[in-house]
């Protein structure tokens, strides 16, 4: 059973409140301060990324956070219900990481156009990749429908 | 916090002062002041980032678009920053290869390829 | 639908959680600055009533906050999951405000014990009786199970 | 914010000086704090609750608890507050009727009843 879960719909102002909401309880489950910053941006790329989904398949549904701080460990669980493939390719094949800086050659990256969203320059599985950058515990999961984004950081020593 | 957006003209540089966050809520923003920055002739632009608080992906995409327009006029798109957080988050995604980044908008502005 | 959901396990430290959540919310409705402090207030005292009450009655189930900044007001929603007339008594006689200060005669309190819970010196229904007295568009209405703490705040005009 | 708490003794009275949040969740400290006061046999408190950010029904149920403890033993607890979004809680709730409340700690201190 989660501890704290936010459900919003899939506008990117919220994004912004999820992240706060993951940093609140990230610290008061003993994430080192040290942290803080990686636990907001890892929580955020997965919202923002959710957000684009469900803004393109499943607009009128609820994006699902999950923040769990009763273990050891402090867990952000992000749940979209878009296609469970929409970008998951550049992971699932495990690409991720290691191949950013080819995904970013900047000359083939598409052109932005004027009136496409503001990420469109970035390919897909952007966000995921940033977020296996970061987080050194990450799990993709495919649910019916939609995809898990799961994150886990360990508590500080006290 | 919210993004804060000032520019000004250094020779034939033009400084992008950006503070606050960008991300996916405030990165249109940012997005329409490099438009408008190329529209209206800006081809060689220095993003000064030091006061940016926090950068997500989204971000970084709106800053690749950035370079991707002023490359088309053989222009250029140099950043200040010297905070690890943001730093840290380029180096990530190897676009510390794709980005001159400069210590202070003195070096940026004055740098040549 | 809720713009803005979050649901959390009965403890103290969540209502803290909570009352952030929905004073960023409420900001972002377009709630004046000078009424923050009040939808942190009311927000809070409908959480900490929750609480106590699941405590009691429900420790397994998550209480729920719906907060909506889509229409022309901030209205936040605090539903528990107690027996519906767990603490209503006093709101549903219409007591509410203008008794207050006869339930809060000192002399009548019961006293409180040293092992007993911290607001055990307040009598049932002082909360609710805090957030009458607060804000002005308030319902409390009994489901099936628990009740709903429905608060409205108009946005200021802008 | 967490709360903050310290405690001094002036003649026979002793001031508790209060910050932060007193909520469903720190509330239990207040409380612990006040019988421990009233068990050393402190029975005339003076509670500053001028660094106050936030207080709620919990909080204002310890302070009624820690007056109902004083009064048992002939004691006192006044409160010191010039907050306007803190009084308007005591005035929406009586309470005003029930504490002393004064505008700074010598004027508490020095008040007889
Ligand atoms: N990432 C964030 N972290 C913490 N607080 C935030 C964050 N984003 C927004 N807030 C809160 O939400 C409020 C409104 O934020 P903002 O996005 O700047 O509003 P607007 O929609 O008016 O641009 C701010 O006053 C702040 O309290
Ligand atoms: N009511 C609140 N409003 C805003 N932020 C809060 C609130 N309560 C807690 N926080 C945030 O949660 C963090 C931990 O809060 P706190 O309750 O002081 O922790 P602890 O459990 O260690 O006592 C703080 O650093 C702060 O960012």
């Amino acid at each position: 059973m989660p501890t704290v879960e936010l459900r919003f719909s899939p506008l990117p102002a919220h994004v912004r409140t999820a992240r706060l909401l993951a940093a609140v309880v990230a610290r008061r489950a003993g994430v080192d301060e040290s942290l803080i910053d990686e636990v907001k941006l890892a929580v955020g790329e997965a919202c923002a990324r959710a957000v684009g989904i469900h803004q393109a398949y499943a607009p009128g549904d609820e994006i699902v956070v999950e923040l769990n701080d009763d273990g050891g460990a402090f867990v952000a669980c992000v749940r979209d219900r878009g296609p469970s493939d929409a970008d998951t390719a550049v992971e699932a094949t495990g690409a991720a990481v290691a191949d950013l800086p080819d995904l970013l050659d900047v000359d083939v990256l598409a052109d932005p156009g004027e009136s496409g969203d503001p990420g469109a320059a970035m390919p897909p599985g952007f966000g995921l990749a940033v977020i296996a950058g970061l987080v050194d515990d990450v799990e993709v999961t495919p649910a019916d429908p939609g995809t898990v984004v799961r994150m886990t950081w360990a508590p500080s020593a006290r | 916090m919210d993004l804060s957006l000032s520019t000004r003209t250094e020779g034939n540089r033009t400084v992008v002062v950006v503070g606050g966050e960008i991300d996916v809520y405030t990165a249109p923003k940012l997005r329409e002041q490099l438009i408008d920055l190329v529209s209206s002739g800006a081809y060689h632009l220095v993003v000064d980032m030091e006061s940016v608080d926090f950068l997500d992906s989204t971000g970084l995409g709106v800053l690749v678009g950035g370079l991707k327009r002023v490359r088309a006029h053989d222009g250029s798109l140099r950043l200040v920053c010297t905070q690890e957080r943001i730093l840290k988050i380029f180096r990530i995604t190897g676009l510390t290869k794709v980005f001159p980044i400069h210590a202070t908008v003195e070096e940026a502005v004055s740098a040549t390829d």
